[in-house]
């Protein structure tokens, strides 16, 4: 068995074992050859150790399980392969983001206290996402009964809006005004354009109806 | 190895078929006169015209087939002869009851009438120019053939799952991770716009106006009187931010005073002054 | 960006790609690297092209296709590895190949236009077939009653076909243009007057192809 030979042998057990994708025993992978051309299973043995070795400093390599032979990704890629798998992120829902602009703008507030401006039960599940993206945190609790916990924003919540601090947000009295959101839209807008034309892909469908449960309103 | 997966299409299985019928039961009465014989020239024995309209892809094909049987050129073709053909064709596939498709019959009315006006003499007319009654019918055969060939060139392009195979590999264990959605300022602002607009129903509820650099003082006040413990009033203050800084600290204390959310406690006349959080009292 | 750097990229490319099987666009690729550390589009094509370098003589290839750069088993071992698979490569009927052929060739084109080209009604299977391949889309719908939705072919369709552009296709035969045609048809006919009134009726062996360098006559 010449070099060329093994060579080509080699090729075609990993051209093989890429287009299988799963694993492949020492058999199988003879059985690819015709009869007059398949190697003897020392040779088929010695042709996967030339291709272990070939698989040296690249991003996947040979690995020996149960059932055969296969070609893995490296372990040590793993944290960037993730990303390729990762879950396309859900959008929050209208009741978390009411939940966050209160924390915001009326800072330290109470559960109780968001429930009494939304005219809705805040779910724990809310709070929870906010306190666990570290957008939000407790700061103390109130003097009342069931010393209920006070929430304020962080630091993380003012960098990832970009703020310096909260009084660059928009003063409420804009905020109740539709149209001055709107030129805020097309200001923002306008400014992601022109720093990232892709980001004017997002961030439009803000308007939504709520999905959940708050359309129900109830007086307290 | 690939080559022997490619098989021969129908249409070429007919032609390589015998040429002779090979019965001489009568297939049908066509006109009240016994077809014995398939038509001359026509490659097909009778066991394959189940297979006909599926063989052709339409009175286009057929014409071509016939055409290249006969080695004509496309712009050269003997009208007379193609449709005679084409007509025996039409004629054994219905004397055999098979349903013909609609267009082999528009077809057939087509090369009558194509036939019939060459057969006519030809009138030579100042302003038209005059149009060869074929012209049309070349046109769509060679528009036909062009497409026909196409396919067969896309056929014949190595493809997946045929010629080519996307590798891949197994993975490793990856760690899990938890995406988290985008949120703009804007949807923010939209959502507490709501909230707002909502909470203007409910009377009672007023969210004025207020410095929120005072609110998030308040928070961070807060959050420095964690536990029991008094904190010395003036460690509030961070003379580092200038005056503005010193203000809004005390208008933040001020606030937490009366919403009573801390206590203030001086033990002397001008002694130092102590705060704490009162829930933690 | 030093040599290990490169190497480190290039190694996460491949991983990448293997991980992904399917193709993955010079983006995507980077977006699997932090912001930090994301190269830069040049960066990530030198790595491809060192990628593809560093595949020479193995059994796979980088290849770009319209959807982007995939890592394939070369033609080359085909035959060995279509063993792998029991079932036959799917073949395609005529008439879904010609219709596909107009769709690719003469895009955005309706159902009636192929239907007039190719003589026969298009059965709906085969439209809903390729769509469901995606293979082709709706691209828009045609301003004439009836509106019929005019077709295109997608990325998938070239991916499939190992293609990076519609450019790559194969050249359409010429065709000649109507009033050649009308030249050639009546040169032909005027020969045919001239030398067998009767030549008609037999017609066998009259493809030569008219050539130009006879045109001595003119159109009345």
């Amino acid at each position: 068995m010449n070099d060329e030979n093994l060579r080509k042998i080699q090729a075609i057990t990993e051209a093989a074992l890429l287009a299988a994708g799963k694993p492949m025993s020492l058999e199988q992978l003879r059985e690819l050859f015709d009869e007059g051309e398949r190697p003897a299973r020392q040779v088929m043995e010695h042709v996967l150790a030339l291709l272990e070795a070939a698989c040296e400093g690249r991003g996947f390599e040979l690995k020996k399980v149960a059932s055969g032979y296969r070609l893995q990704v490296r372990e040590e890629y793993a944290p960037w392969v993730a990303r390729l798998f990762e879950e396309k992120p859900q959008r929050y829902s209208r009741a978390l983001l009411e939940t966050l602009a209160l924390i915001a703008y009326r800072q330290p507030i109470t559960r109780g206290e968001i429930e009494d401006i939304r005219g809705v039960t805040v779910s724990s599940n809310i709070i929870r996402t906010l306190l666990e993206r570290e957008w939000v945190r407790v700061v103390g609790h109130r003097d009342v009964p069931g010393r209920p916990a006070m929430y304020a924003t962080t630091r993380q919540f003012l960098d990832y809006f970009n703020l310096s601090d909260l009084d660059q947000l928009p003063p409420l009295s804009e905020v109740r005004d539709l149209e001055e959101i709107g030129r805020e839209i097309e200001k923002n807008m306008q400014a992601e354009i022109e720093f990232d034309a892709s980001a004017g892909d997002e961030g439009e469908g803000a308007g939504e109806p709520a999905s959940d449960t708050d359309s129900n309103q109830t007086l307290h | 190895m690939t080559e022997d997966t490619v098989s021969t299409s129908q249409a070429e299985t007919a032609e390589d078929a015998p040429t002779s019928a090979g019965s001489q039961v009568p297939l049908a009465l066509v006109s009240g006169k016994p077809v014995v014989d398939l038509p001359r020239d026509l490659y097909i024995p009778p066991d394959a015209l189940a297979v006909f309209l599926e063989a052709f892809e339409g009175p286009l094909d057929l014409l071509l087939y016939l055409i290249r049987r006969q080695n004509m050129n496309i712009l050269d073709i003997d009208v007379s002869e193609i449709t005679r053909q084409y007509m025996d064709y039409i004629g054994a596939v219905e004397a055999m009851r098979f349903e013909l498709a609609a267009e082999y019959l528009v077809m057939a009315a087509t090369l009558a009438e194509i036939k019939s006006r060459m057969l006519l003499p030809r009138q030579e007319s100042e302003d038209d120019e005059e149009v060869d009654p074929r012209a049309e019918l070349i046109r769509r055969l060679q528009q036909y053939e062009r497409f026909k060939q196409a396919a067969e060139d896309l056929d014949s392009l190595p493809r997946l799952e045929r010629e080519n195979f996307v590798g891949s590999a197994a993975l490793p264990k990856l760690p899990s991770s938890q995406p988290h959605p985008d949120v703009e300022l804007s949807e923010l602002l939209l959502a507490l716009q709501g909230v707002l607009k909502r909470a203007d129903l409910f009377t009672s509820h007023h969210v004025e106006r207020e410095r929120l650099s005072t609110r998030e003082r308040m928070s961070s006040i807060l959050a420095t009187l964690q536990g029991d413990r008094f904190v010395n009033f003036e460690s509030l203050f961070t003379p580092e931010e200038g005056r503005l800084g010193v203000v809004v600290s005390f208008l933040a204390t001020l606030e937490l005073v009366k919403e009573q959310l801390i206590e203030v406690v001086q033990g002397e006349v001008l002694g130092p002054i102590h705060v704490r959080a009162r829930a933690s009292s």
